[in-house]
């Protein structure tokens, strides 16, 4: 995160002292520099949404938010997965479909078979890890690139969820639970307590980690730094609860609609485990070392394969997830669920974010900046009414004026060598 | 059930000064020509001759789509949200949804299953599915064929509608295959509707029955037409009937040109106007009597519906399409087919 | 001289498809003693270290180690028995940090959690034990920086464990002045502290300088192990160029091992 | 192709001498160390072949060869211009689609315009080639990361066939000439002519080759290796020929079937055309350096972004091509054209073919064997007479164990090396 | 000393993101003359030579080729004015085999095909002439080469052109004795026939056995540009290591240019 300097000696080798003075003013040079961050997909996510609120007001409303996160949900989810694959620099094209598979058995499992949500919950997972778990020894052990393999399973599942859905027939999600996960909100007091948890949470964590730093003379941010960004996150969690917690029902009396969806938290809570494995676990250091220079890492005595599967199986281990919130949106399975554009707008989501397809570099953040982008877009456009051919088009075009936001702000990207 | 929700549409129009607003979805634009092609301007024409708002979109096939643009016509303040559902199952969910927030529902072309729609106005796809059925095998006895191998050209294996035409063309064909006076020779559905690999799988459906195919139950007009080009390749077009729907411009030029036996004309523009006149009421929070119920047998309970009748087309009506102006006679005639219509009597 | 071996080949075959590139050598590796391999460019050198290593399989051969016969498979297998190696194509992690690259593979944890600071603290104590001076930051990618300052980084990441026996591949290669008179220092104490070192350079002074045993290897094989204190500086430039010089290294033609005399405490061609 | 030695000297620096046992031994060597070009490829065919012909006896028929080759095409047409996409590390999603827009385009001046039919292609081809400039402009110059423009592409490209297709109507291409490329054959004799010509011509290249080369005292294969080559082209050619040219008609009285699909020449050419320049140019080979090493390449001087930019252009034009040929195949242009599964197959044929999505690693022939690969599958699949979904699952399955047959034959690819 | 130096910089900044690399260098290379660029690991000497080169682009300064100035934005333009550079990591294609690595850029063409037998027989004469000898095959890939094979190949692409102005980053650095003495000898024998060689090494005996001038870069600054006939190995390292050497070198206060005595024809600090 922060700049050490081994000893200061030497006109070069001046570090700046860290003040907040020159903490703002070398995250501004690292900026210049092209050393971005999440910056650029903030900005592309704000452009959008100024311009969809100009052209169509009703973007700009409690309802459309609230709807954002649980139209995005699936795609973001199994975003989240494919980063782990894409830092491999492997790819899943199956992950799709894979979540067509587990909601295809969430569904049978929970309406045909009759169990209770749990049972199906914890059966469509572990399809999940099953399926990963193949696909990671086929591309681990036997060799075969992942292109292939996934290619492979992209068609097989989508025989898969034919074959489980009798044919083409779909099958309905009526269990309660299930379907609260997709369309269903917390209470707005219950909003409030886990936002307060979030922020108190950050920043124990920062707190402590600024003592330890200190403590044993280590170059640290200063203080004030470090309390700007827990305020930082506290404005913004509490502005999205705020107004996720009005009522946007159109029509109180018939009904009252306010809180945060459900998908929310979990989609919060998973980017947290996430990245708390990517950046502070060696597992995930190893994924890292793994996707930068496979053979480096295999000189350093990590076991290459066995990370390669696991990516694999967390991927769909994750688009699983994705399934079941798609099941849960849907109430209903059927032979298209994971189909379509799912593959596509997930890794797209990951890519636009930041992930590169070469390995080694990406975050879960990055699938979720990714994901928002996505979602807002497709929102949007909804909202516009083109016929369809013209809808593609216009996607197509405002996905690339996106995108070009971000390549011209990493344009001056050479290479700082400093995160 | 209906009062209620008219009654909460009554609120929800009251609520606004603005113009009453409807929403279609649409399903996709691949399956069939005539979502885009025709429903879309149909349903535009009456809405704005009613000087009702109206916002027309297509899910594209996509569950998720649907879902989202559903969502986003909500948010947009629609009075009444027409739909043709994917499947029952994202039917349902956005039917409640509408349902819940005081929105008006027409079930178009499809019925959801369980769901809440106030009105179904629909062609019978099952009878669809028959009238292909039974043109087959006329075409069949018109040329004599004696125990016809039969193939199957299915649609998209994910498509219910599908799944219902075979229903439709299965309850006529089967009995004439259990009795041995045809042979099924291949049933293979053809992903996503893709006339490409439509090509592929007759072709194979060709080689695997040495070449022996007496009749081609195709499911739609661009499925219809692969088998065609397949046909042709193998000098065997006109000899073998294939079947059809929509009456798409080439199909009915195929059809003309003795290709293709049959097609399926669905009068969209009777239907559209028909589910139109239902929406624009429910805008205005006016109740219309159907005449017609179906039976919902997941909900449980009768849909006021309208339901139409599809018609097939022969070479010998041709004509009727073009009488009713879904097909014109500049865009069918072209080139070749300018003596070929006349011939069938096309004016 | 202890009496066994740290590290013993013998017999080491190793072709890459139709090109041999090792053949029948014979190596050994003395506790506290600094062995020096030498050889032409393209001899085999990288190659045998990086068959000790695990990184390539061999065709034919034994591996002692401690006296007992081990296999070894992956540079795992290789860690496990205390070996840690320098690699002349430094192979660190681009996206990785010095830090990050230091530790890899064997990260200190308080927890599952990574304790960063205690890494960062041991990085900065090893670097500067090796006159590194102009690195900025610790938390610099290893992608942006100098050919010397990388090649110190490896060095460092190799010397922070508690090995048997440290094998570096040029190590000093593109080291400046100071930086390669303290490599060369800590080449020594390694040795003294007990350890076995294998030290590959093409700097003879630097070979002479510090090593107690020089391994010649010609054309993939081992024409030549003696003692330091044995051999002039003009007789090993002989060995590295024509594999042979006066009684040591290949006798008759090319292709088989010499056997001519030897001085006291020499072997010839392979090694016992 | 063939091993030169600097100098002779030294027991390790010893060159075997060319001699016809050596070269024979050198090469079972070679592919003993896993370094083995084409043949994987080749072993999955005939497994395939024989697979299908013992479970199908009707895939083993003169007929169904002839279909496979157009069954194949538009997918292998693709996937020769993606090689040189992959090559460069790139990725084309929009490929698909982009034969889409070029084959609307086709049938909209053929069928609705009226325009000759040379007009029709040329117009196609310049579509393709417009599509693959702006991508490619995108890439290199703005420096958006081609799997978000060309995912962007495939987006809009999709919209932009629905529009020229007015929302969703097919158009049919009724133009003779046109419904030929895919749909006739050769007369047997020029099939005859045209294959005696490919062998002369290989004959004529390999001998000068031989000469010019010995002639200035480099090392070279012994003439017999020559002549085998030659022998074992003439060889291969004659047989296809002779097969094709057998009546696969099932009625001769109603009409005669034979001779070479006129599709085969057309992807013969391309082959042979854009081998010469991915090999025989200084063009091709900058192909390969940007692909292996773009930071050396520009310090080599090389301009690495027209290359950029060209290999677009290149993989849209043959996307335009295959495109014609999907059009003329179906008689008719639909919004699915290069829709669903295509792309996909595509750079699954590239890559089965052993191309790598890394870049620097690729031939066009690659792309050929590989499409043929998927094209015998689909062609096989087609025979058996499953429903859907299990038709997918085990098509997933028999591409899995072709794959496999790949990666185990690579397995013991310790990088030897040489070529 | 010729009266107009080939290639002249003045003022050259370059940062990378927050961190300054260069600051204010000049720097002279004549033709004719061998100019050793010495300097600490990090101290700036590959980044110099990068910006000579147009890989990357400089903060500030001017560049003088042949006393025109001239603006150098990429590889290109460096090349078409005659500057041929082998860079510290040495940037081959590892899919490319040798012939086609030594050619990169500028194949030989008959018509448009590519002339191979040509290029074969061209490489291979110059491949001879830096004592490469356990090279296999010139149809090797470059990724299967040793260390020295590798920096052999960019040594030989580089001076198979007719250039004005050769740059070598370390290029001794993997080499063995013979080939290193080579090298150097290439070297003189570029220098000699007129062309202009900036010669980048830790290895002092090698500087003072090449080169007609030294220029010392101490973190980032060029502390001095001297005759090698002015100065002493030692005075050197004192440069390199301190930044200033007597009377040479940073004057007071570490980012000040030091102007103090200087002997004849020697200018300390940042040159002219
Ligand atoms: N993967 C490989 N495939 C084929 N040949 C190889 C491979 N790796 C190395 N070689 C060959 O093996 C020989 C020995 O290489 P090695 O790297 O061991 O040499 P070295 O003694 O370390 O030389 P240097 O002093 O230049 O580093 C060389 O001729 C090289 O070309
Ligand atoms: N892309 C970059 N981003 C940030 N810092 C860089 C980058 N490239 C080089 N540096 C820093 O610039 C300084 C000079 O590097 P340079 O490679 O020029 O050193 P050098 O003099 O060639 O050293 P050596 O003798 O080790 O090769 C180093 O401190 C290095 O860390
Ligand atoms: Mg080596
Ligand atoms: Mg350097």
């Amino acid at each position: 995160m922060t700049a050490t300097v081994v000893k200061k000696e030497g006109p070069a080798g001046v570090a700046p002292a860290p003040t907040v003075g020159s903490h703002v003013n070398n995250y501004w040079r690292r900026v210049r520099g092209g050393d971005i961050g999440a910056l650029p997909a903030v900005i592309m996510l704000l452009v959008l949404a100024v311009g969809f609120s100009i052209a169509r007001p009703s973007f700009f409303t409690a309802g459309n938010l609230a709807n954002l996160f649980t139209q995005g949900a699936a795609v973001t989810l199994i975003a989240m997965g494919l980063v782990f694959v894409l830092l491999l620099g492997e790819i899943d094209l199956s992950a799709g479909f894979a979540s067509g598979v587990c909601a295809a058995i969430l569904a049978n499992v929970v309406t045909v078979l009759g169990y209770p949500w749990y049972v199906a919950v914890l059966a469509a997972v572990v399809t999940g890890v099953v399926i990963g778990t193949v696909l990671g020894l086929l591309v681990a052990k036997v060799g075969i690139p992942s292109f292939v393999v996934t290619l492979a399973g992209f068609l097989a599942f989508q025989g898969v969820v034919l074959t489980l859905m009798d044919e083409g027939a779909n099958i309905a999600v009526r269990d309660d639970t299930l379907v609260a996960i997709a369309n269903r909100n917390l209470s707005p007091a219950l909003g409030w307590a886990l936002a307060a948890l979030a922020v108190g949470g950050y920043a124990a964590v920062q707190l402590l980690r600024h003592r330890n730093r200190s403590a044993r003379g280590l170059l640290t941010d200063p203080i004030a730094v470090v309390a700007a960004r827990i305020g930082g996150l506290a404005v913004i969690l509490g502005l999205a609860v705020y107004v996720l917690n009005l009522e946007r029902s159109r029509n109180v009396l018939v009904v009252s609609l306010k809180g945060v969806p459900i998908v929310v938290p979990i989609i919060a809570v998973l980017l947290v485990v996430w990245t708390f494995v990517l950046q502070r676990t060696s597992y995930g250091r190893h994924i890292y070392a793994v996707g930068g220079n496979a053979e480096a890492a295999r000189r350093a005595g990590i076991s290459v394969d066995r990370i390669r599967i696991s990516v694999f199986v967390i991927c769909s281990g994750m688009a699983a997830i994705g399934g079941i919130v798609a099941a849960s949106r849907a109430n209903s399975v059927d032979p298209n669920t994971g189909g379509s554009n799912v593959l596509l707008y997930a890794v797209g989501a990951a890519v636009i974010g930041g992930t590169s397809l070469f390995g080694g570099k990406g975050r879960v953040l990055d699938a979720v900046l990714g994901g928002a982008v996505v979602a807002v877009i497709d929102n949007g456009m909804g909202l516009m009414g083109y016929s369809s051919g013209v809808k593609f088009v216009v996607t197509g075009v405002v996905l690339l004026a996106a995108a070009t936001i971000d390549a011209l702000s990493r344009r001056r990207a050479a290479a700082t060598g400093t995160r | 059930a209906c009062g209620d929700n008219g009654g909460s549409s009554d609120q929800a129009g009251g609520s606004t000064d603005k113009k009453p607003k409807i929403g279609v979805i649409l399903p996709d634009s691949k399956s069939s020509a005539r979502w885009e092609g025709a429903d879309r301007k149909f349903l535009k024409e009456a809405f704005d001759a009613a000087g009702v708002e109206s916002d027309i979109q297509n899910a594209q096939n996509d569950k998720t789509a649907f879902q989202t643009i559903a969502d986003q016509m909500i948010t947009n303040g629609v009075n009444v949200l027409m739909i043709v559902n994917l499947d029952s199952g994202t039917g349902k969910a956005v039917l409640d949804k509408a349902k819940s927030q005081g929105v008006a529902t027409i079930d178009y072309d499809r019925l959801t299953l369980g769901g809440s729609a106030q009105y179904y106005v629909s062609f019978d796809n099952e009878a669809v599915g028959k009238l292909q059925g039974e043109g087959l095998s006329k075409c069949l006895t018109d040329k004599g064929v004696k125990n016809p191998s039969i193939a199957y050209l299915n649609g998209s294996p994910t498509d219910n509608n599908a799944t219902l035409f075979k229903n439709g063309y299965d309850s006529v064909l089967k009995p004439k295959f259990d009795s041995k006076e045809y042979t099924k020779v291949a049933d293979d559905s053809v992903p996503a509707w893709d006339n490409a690999q439509a090509a592929t799988i007759f072709e194979q459906q060709l080689t695997k029955a040495g070449g022996k195919i007496d009749g081609v139950l195709a499911a739609n007009d661009g499925l219809g037409n692969a088998a065609i080009s397949v046909l042709k390749k193998n000098k065997l077009n006109g000899k073998v009937p294939v079947t059809g729907q929509d009456a798409t411009k080439e199909g009915l030029q195929n059809i003309l040109a003795g290709d293709q036996c049959m097609t399926v004309y669905k009068a969209v523009k009777k239907e559209a106007d028909a589910a139109a006149e239902l929406a624009i009421a429910l805008a205005k929070g006016e109740k219309k009597e159907t005449g017609q119920t179906v039976k919902d047998p997941e909900g449980n309970r009768d849909v006021p519906a309208v339901l139409l009748e599809p018609k097939a087309i022969y070479k010998d009506n041709v004509k009727d399409v073009v009488a009713d102006n879904y097909v014109t006679k500049e865009e069918l005639c072209t080139g070749a087919f300018a003596k070929l219509c006349t011939d069938a009597g096309v004016s | 001289m202890s009496a066994t071996p740290l590290l013993e080949l013998r017999g080491i075959d190793k072709s890459f498809g139709p090109v041999q590139v090792l053949r029948d050598v014979a190596f050994t590796a003395h506790p506290g003693e600094v062995t020096a391999l030498v050889g032409d460019n393209g001899a085999g050198k990288s190659t045998l270290v990086k068959c000790i290593s695990g990184i390539y399989p061999t065709d034919a051969g034994e591996f002692l180690f401690d006296g007992r016969p081990v296999s070894i498979n992956s540079p795992r297998d290789a860690a496990a028995l205390g070996i840690e190696v320098v690699y002349q194509d430094l192979a660190l992690c681009d996206n990785l940090d010095i830090v990050q690259n230091m530790f890899l593979g064997r990260e200190k944890r308080s927890g599952i959690v990574l304790d960063e600071p205690t890494m960062e603290q041991m990085a900065a104590e090893t670097l500067a034990g090796l006159s590194v001076r102009t690195v900025k930051s610790l938390r610099q990618h290893v992608s942006s920086l100098s050919g010397g300052q990388r090649q110190t980084v490896a060095i460092a990441k190799a010397v922070l464990w508690n090995s048997k026996l440290v094998i570096l591949d040029e190590p000093t290669a593109a080291l400046g002045v100071a930086q390669t008179a303290q490599v060369l220092e800590l080449v020594r104490r390694l040795a003294d502290n007990g350890l076995a070192v294998v030290l590959i350079s093409h700097n003879m002074n630097d070979v002479f300088a510090v090593s107690d045993r020089i391994a010649a290897l010609y054309l993939g094989q081992m024409v030549a192990q003696v003692k330091t204190t044995d051999i002039t500086h003009s007789q090993v430039v002989e060995l590295i160029t024509a594999g042979r010089s006066g009684g040591l290294g290949l006798a008759g033609e090319p292709g088989s091992n010499g056997t001519g005399a030897a001085p006291a405490d020499t072997t010839p061609g392979a090694v016992r």
